[in-house]
């Protein structure tokens, strides 16, 4: 039986409605960093604007709540700049795949040490219940009184399309099998993206925690994590049967193992060289 | 005394190369060199040309009139045969089969097929005009080899040169030497070095002409000075990682030119309400959207002031000259650090791409640790970022630097503890912290530079890279007998109104020369001040004003006005 | 006579739908109504609350008085008590148990569990509220059996409003009955009806507090209008859309808040110089940057006349009431197409939300074929999308309907053609061709509103949503012996200047009201006519002024001036 | 033998270099424009900004030529209030994949019938050869000296993981084949990609016409267009044997089928019906 002992991390009050999903995947991103034994002062929490977004106001690590659809430009650098903290995002579906659509493509491709947990409720929470990139075909809303007519994205095909060397997929109402998600995509050297299901019981009434229950399940030992094209079949899965787990798992370079320049005194802690720069200078003489 | 050369053709005949090998050549003799550059928005053909002056005197701005042209295609003749003065020369190669008054056909192909270099026009065509200017062989030969180890010079070939050197006499007197060390530079580089001695760690931009350059020398350079440059998927991502980086505690910048500043504006706003440090680099161009990628224009100025929802305090300063430039975006990181706000540097392609001498800069380091707290002998946990202090500027901390003290914030109006709140009274509260900035900001302003005769009744206001041409055109006119005073912006946000008073009073024409149709300086002015102008020299081709074009301009402004 | 009530409860609780209700069925009953929102940027919990004021004449801004409060939580009491007018009530439930002076607890949970509908508390209140100021219950019952077809008002339980309706006697004296038809509507309905009626048949926007209620309202509608709606990636795509859709020749429009309007600034320009008509919302809110995402703030309208790289014409317009907006909305689509041109329109958070009657708003239907050009009569291929024009308006054809005619257009400067260009004489053309439009523009100017005492020596300046408020205001200093003068723009920008110049010179007092930090509107004002303001009444907490905060105000400036 | 006849579609001087990989590209517009026997009134082509996205200066068709990283959004407007507009956007990799990579997602989604030619030169080309997003990890430039840090995108791979229904790669090199997917890809019922491999001679000294020609071949009749996970596996190949031809190719939805009031009239030439108007104003009473 292990030890009680007092979490690191601690949660604040929050504005999310009762029952919300989001209460249990911030309940797992602190047991996820209280069991990884990381310092509150080392870890760095980002998200955009939304509900999910609100995230870093509520944990006691530092916080960056940025603008909307912009979490990952920021998380990316901060972490590139100052390689001692444990960079993690949490934002929403809108934030990641919607506005922020295009730093999504273009973190993967970077492949920065951080850690992506996309609370994806596939519908905009905060601006009160419009299709997001996640929200099936037909679904009707007040500004989609037709249904969405458009095609739902797949987070974690296209991740796995971009290169992704973590993808996973969790879900809020199944807390440990996320924790353990979460611990892993920070372990993981490189882009670590989790899509976690997430009820919004005040917009979504159409993937309700009910919806949801029935239909996941966890990937067995059976399920390699290390086949793109088994991860790729899975990754398609959806309907009946929605696959929880780590889809896919391979490490990469990094960013910066092409930068050999970065290697050695994080870019935070250097002072510049007055030599060079007068050579520079020189250089112009 | 100075000298004027043009060298023209199609993009892609190796112009650019030539033109840096001259002038270099030109400074290493001793001289003062001014070179512009008129290129189009494509990468092989149409016509560019550059424009190289040099003399003994520092030189401000290019001149109309020409001393020589080397025309590498008959439409450079075509277009700048009118321009050459008395005695100049139309250098061309033989093969193109023209004649007329000034040309000088030479075999400069067959020289350089002759040496088994057929690429090696250049360099004879290089010969040829240093003899022409006197130069001697010897200095010469030892300026040719220095300059073989160089990067991006695609180092002249010395027989070619010598074979050139042989086709003509020497006809000009070649100015003096200046006698000082000099740096050659452009504005590009200025900023590029200025924000690498303000101790800048990371640049984040997406290519965008003209302020390409400077992400380009920093990446050339990123290796030994040991910084990120990092080219982003769009604009947005750009300044929002320099945000992210500044945030967790190395300086940032990002660069772009007005179509990329338009999608930065949201995250200046970020920067103003988070109060991290940041500085943006906009080069401005000719719009409105894509307009003319290559050229030049000073119309994004009330664009810089008012960019961004809400209100926040920024700085917007413009730079004016290449060494200008340097001292500028050093400064700016300074006052981006010590307000914790946005500070907007104005530049344009003109003074992006016109490469001058100037006397040696100087390197002064200036991050110190003095902007950040050590939060030392606080309680754990207990760090407020957004502290309420009376100047409005609460200490910040390096995040992961500080054991058990931890931050947080939030784009949303916030607390002391960054948390979001909606209450009137916290809001009050946050505005005016961050307004209350603005009275050391202003305490930092630098009044304009003032040019000429100061009991003049004429006075010219400008801003920017008009700095240059508008010396010329001061002494021009002062010259002429037409007295006239000037004042040259640099800092145009908030206005330093020091001068303004003293000398807007006085003066009985007053007459805005600006790189754009509306008149963006005068109605600055006029908003801060209620004095209007008297009289306006615009300019939004695409092209610099030049000192002539000022002079003209201004005497029938005062003519009209009078 | 007029009666203000706060209905107060936590986010969840019902409480708008009941306000719909209440005010749905006042304003059939023939009173004019009056109703603003105050709500959290949260979906559940935290404390909101509207305010619903009637009475028998027009009304123009919410009260700080209360007649009577409906508390859905003790929260709600706690704040709102104080407020309440001697023989004012506070409605609450029994079950809260509270006591205490005003407070007036009664069963109404038990009565709608006793009806077996224990959600319909809303409705026993209702009923409570309505006996309270003395309504019929026959009229009543006809209204309320006349809402239950309506969409979006989840029609009151008239068994519960009855059962409410047994539980108090009437206190207060109804206001007599307006005896006009009235229109009930907020000034997102009236953007999206002054849209359709100007045959708008594109909306692009991606959601936005506070402008989300546009793309709503219209998606709700867009099967019946035959619209397309559609919902962008995010802004950028959705102006961008808007373009497009005008290019290909229909009436397009998109709508957003501050922040989605910065991603909008790049292609603002791009209308501008592909001369491609288009009008974009700008519904404000506090910022910088996220800000008080569901607040109110008057602190955008220097950037929207500045926001793009470049100079291109464009017109700024405030919306100062619902009737207002219908009609500048529908008159910012003419402008937009007879200039081809971007036309800004400005609202903001209060105005968005504030619902209120005004007399029947009339349909007139404005798009006509007038601002296309057939082509007819070209020779084949012929047609220039850029010929230049006296008035700098080029004709328009729709794409693919005109047989043999084709039209280019292009982000960079180009010939008549719509192809590239770089030369200086093609590039002053285009672009004094396009500053042309202004004349024709300045033409279109609407002067600023006038209310008051036109002798009065003190004049009030303010601009768009504060218009209601200032009516007020203006009425309450003129019958408290302050005689004032006010004027309220609504064209911003070009700034109209007949009245400024009329009235400015003989005002002794200036004061400008605005609904944000750094006095946005006396800066403008200072700029085009030099005149600066003599004193200020400035708010920016996220919250309207009131008439009574105004009054207060300018008694402040007028005494600290004089 | 063909009856030779005047080709309807004329093309203009270009600001290219000669030599560039976007003359073919641009040839074979021509010539696929003029085998669908397309009047020029009725075609639309969009580009952004870059040398590609000059394309539409350069035929005589309708053009437009909006902001970089812009062209797809007013390519799907146009298309969708002017359905008698056949639409096709020309431009390049940094313009569709880079700056304009969030509408080329959503793009995909709505599935509104356009064609896209995407000038695939793996470099920006107009500003001088930075990298773009598909140039190669380690690729060295003036602004990447030591090579791209980051990994490449596949574009097909993208395209086919957001369910893009037609998905096809051709090379400037291979004219008839690239005409062939043109005129295919117009004629597709829906969004329909043609990533096309474009040697840039000026910055892209990696990526020649001699590297491309060696490496590319025609997929035949063994390869099944409407088989998706053929499609991803001939999507990876790349390097030594690099595929040309319609990798999938499948039918949805379209957007406007999801709409049923659009059906009908096109929107260009509706008028406003009055009543329905006054309805809307009587509401509100
Ligand atoms: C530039 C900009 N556009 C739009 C918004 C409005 N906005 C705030 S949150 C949000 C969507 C939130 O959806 P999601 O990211 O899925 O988060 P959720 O609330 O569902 O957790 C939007 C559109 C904004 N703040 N900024
Ligand atoms: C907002 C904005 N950012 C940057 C630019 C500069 N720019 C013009 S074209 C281009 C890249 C072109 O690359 P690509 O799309 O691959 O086209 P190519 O020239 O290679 O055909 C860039 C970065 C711009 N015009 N606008
Ligand atoms: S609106 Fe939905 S996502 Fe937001 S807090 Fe409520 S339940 Fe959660
Ligand atoms: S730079 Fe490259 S892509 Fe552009 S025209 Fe030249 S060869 Fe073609
Ligand atoms: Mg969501
Ligand atoms: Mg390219």
């Amino acid at each position: 039986m292990p030890e009680v002992r007092e979490p690191r991390f601690k949660l604040g009050e929050t504005a999310w409605c009762p029952g919300c999903g989001d209460f249990g995947i911030l309940e797992s991103l602190r047991a996820a960093l209280d069991e990884l034994e990381l310092e509150p002062h080392r870890v760095l929490v980002v998200g955009g604007i939304g509900q999910a977004a609100k995230t870093p106001q509520y944990i006691n690590a530092n916080g960056f709540c940025g603008l909307h659809g912009r979490a990952l430009p920021p998380a990316v650098a901060a972490k590139m700049v100052n390689p001692a903290l444990t960079v993690i995002v949490n934002t929403g579906d809108g934030d990641s795949y919607g506005e922020g659509g295009n730093h999504f493509l273009h973190t993967i491709r970077r492949n920065v040490d951080i850690a992506h947990f996309v609370h994806d409720n596939q519908i905009y929470g905060l601006t009160k219940g419009q299709a997001s990139p996640t929200t099936a075909t037909g679904q009707v809303t007040h500004v989609q009184p037709s249904g969405s007519p458009s095609l739902p994205m797949n987070p974690l095909m296209l991740a796995l399309a971009m290169g992704a060397g973590f993808v996973a997929r969790g879900f809020s109402g199944d807390r440990d099998l996320l924790t353990h998600l979460m611990i892993e995509a920070i372990r993981f050297r490189g882009y670590a993206l989790v899509d976690i299901l997430q009820p919004c019981l005040s917009f979504n009434k159409i993937n309700t925690f009910a919806w949801y229950k029935k239909r996941v399940y966890r990937l067995d030992e059976t399920h390699d994590p290390s086949d793109l094209s088994g991860a790729l079949s899975k990754a398609q899965e959806w309907g009946e049967r929605i696959p929880l787990g780590i889809l896919y798992r391979r490490e990469k370079p990094l960013w910066s193992d092409h930068l050999p320049h970065l290697a050695g005194v994080p870019l935070v802690d250097r002072q510049p060289d007055p030599a060079v720069l007068q050579a520079l200078l020189d250089d112009l003489t | 005394m100075d000298y004027n050369l043009l060298l023209g053709g199609a993009a892609g005949q190796g112009m650019e190369t030539l033109t840096v090998q001259l002038e270099a050549v030109l400074k290493r003799v001793g001289f003062h060199v001014h070179t512009t550059h008129d290129y189009m928005s494509r990468i092989r053909g149409g016509h560019n040309f550059s424009q190289i002056r040099f003399g003994d005197l520092p030189l401000w701005a290019p001149s109309s009139d020409l001393t020589g042209v080397l025309a590498l295609n008959p439409e450079t003749v075509l277009i700048h045969q009118s321009r050459v003065c008395p005695g100049g020369f139309v250098l061309v190669d033989e093969g193109l089969g023209l004649t007329g008054p000034d040309l000088l056909a030479l075999p400069l192909a067959r020289m350089a097929k002759g040496l088994g270099e057929p690429q090696a026009i250049g360099s004879v065509a290089l010969g040829v005009m240093l003899r022409l200017f006197g130069i001697g062989w010897e200095p010469l030969e030892a300026i040719l080899n220095g300059l073989q180890g160089k990067k991006d010079l695609r180092s002249p070939n010395v027989e070619a040169v010598r074979a050139g050197f042989g086709l003509v006499e020497p006809r000009y007197d070649p100015p003096s030497p200046a006698g000082e060390a000099l740096h050659m530079l452009n504005g590009s580089h200025a900023v590029a070095l200025g924000a690498l001695a303000a101790d800048m760690r990371f640049y984040a931009a997406y290519p965008m002409t003209p302020s390409t350059a400077v992400m380009t020398y920093l990446a050339e350079h990123m290796v030994e000075t040991g910084v990120v440059v990092e080219q982003a998927e769009d604009e947005i991502a750009a300044i929002n990682m320099a945000i992210g980086a500044s945030f967790a505690g190395v300086r940032a910048m990002t660069g772009t030119s007005g179509g990329g500043f338009c999608l930065m504006v949201e995250a200046l706003g970020l920067s103003g309400i988070l109060e991290v440090p940041l500085v943006v680099l906009n080069v401005q161009r000719p719009g409105p959207a894509t307009g003319l990628p290559t050229r030049t224009e000073q119309a994004d100025l009330r664009f810089a002031i008012h960019a961004g929802q809400g209100e926040f305090p920024r700085m917007v300063i413009a730079l004016r000259d290449v060494a200008d430039a340097y001292r500028q975006t050093q400064r700016a990181f300074d006052l981006a650090d010590r307000y914790q706000i946005p500070v907007i540097l104005l530049s344009d392609q003109y003074l992006a791409d016109t490469r001058r001498t100037v006397p040696i800069l100087p390197l002064r380091i200036t991050r110190g640790p003095r902007f950040i707290s050590d939060a030392s002998g606080l309680e754990p946990f207990s760090y407020r970022r957004y502290v309420i202090t009376e100047d409005g500027i609460s200490p910040r901390i390096i995040p992961g630097q500080v054991p058990d003290q931890i931050q947080c914030v939030d784009s949303d109006e916030h607390d002391e503890w960054g948390h979001i709140v909606e209450s009137s009274v916290q809001r009050v509260a946050m505005a005016d912290k961050r307004s209350r900035k603005l009275a050391g900001i202003r305490g930092e302003l630098e009044e304009p530079l003032f040019l000429g005769d100061p009991e003049a009744e004429t006075l010219l206001l400008a801003w920017g890279s008009l700095a240059g041409p508008m010396r010329e055109a001061v002494s021009l006119l002062v010259d002429q007998g037409l007295p006239v005073g000037a004042l040259i912006f640099g800092d145009l946000w908030p206005l330093p109104t020091g001068e303004l008073e003293k000398r807007l009073p006085r003066a009985l024409h007053r007459i805005h020369v600006e790189q754009n149709g509306t008149g963006q300086l005068a109605s600055l002015i006029r908003e801060v001040t209620g004095v209007s102008m008297t009289g306006s020299v615009l300019k939004y081709d695409g092209r610099q004003l030049t000192p002539v074009e000022i002079v003209a301009g201004v005497r029938k402004a005062v003519t009209s006005h009078a």
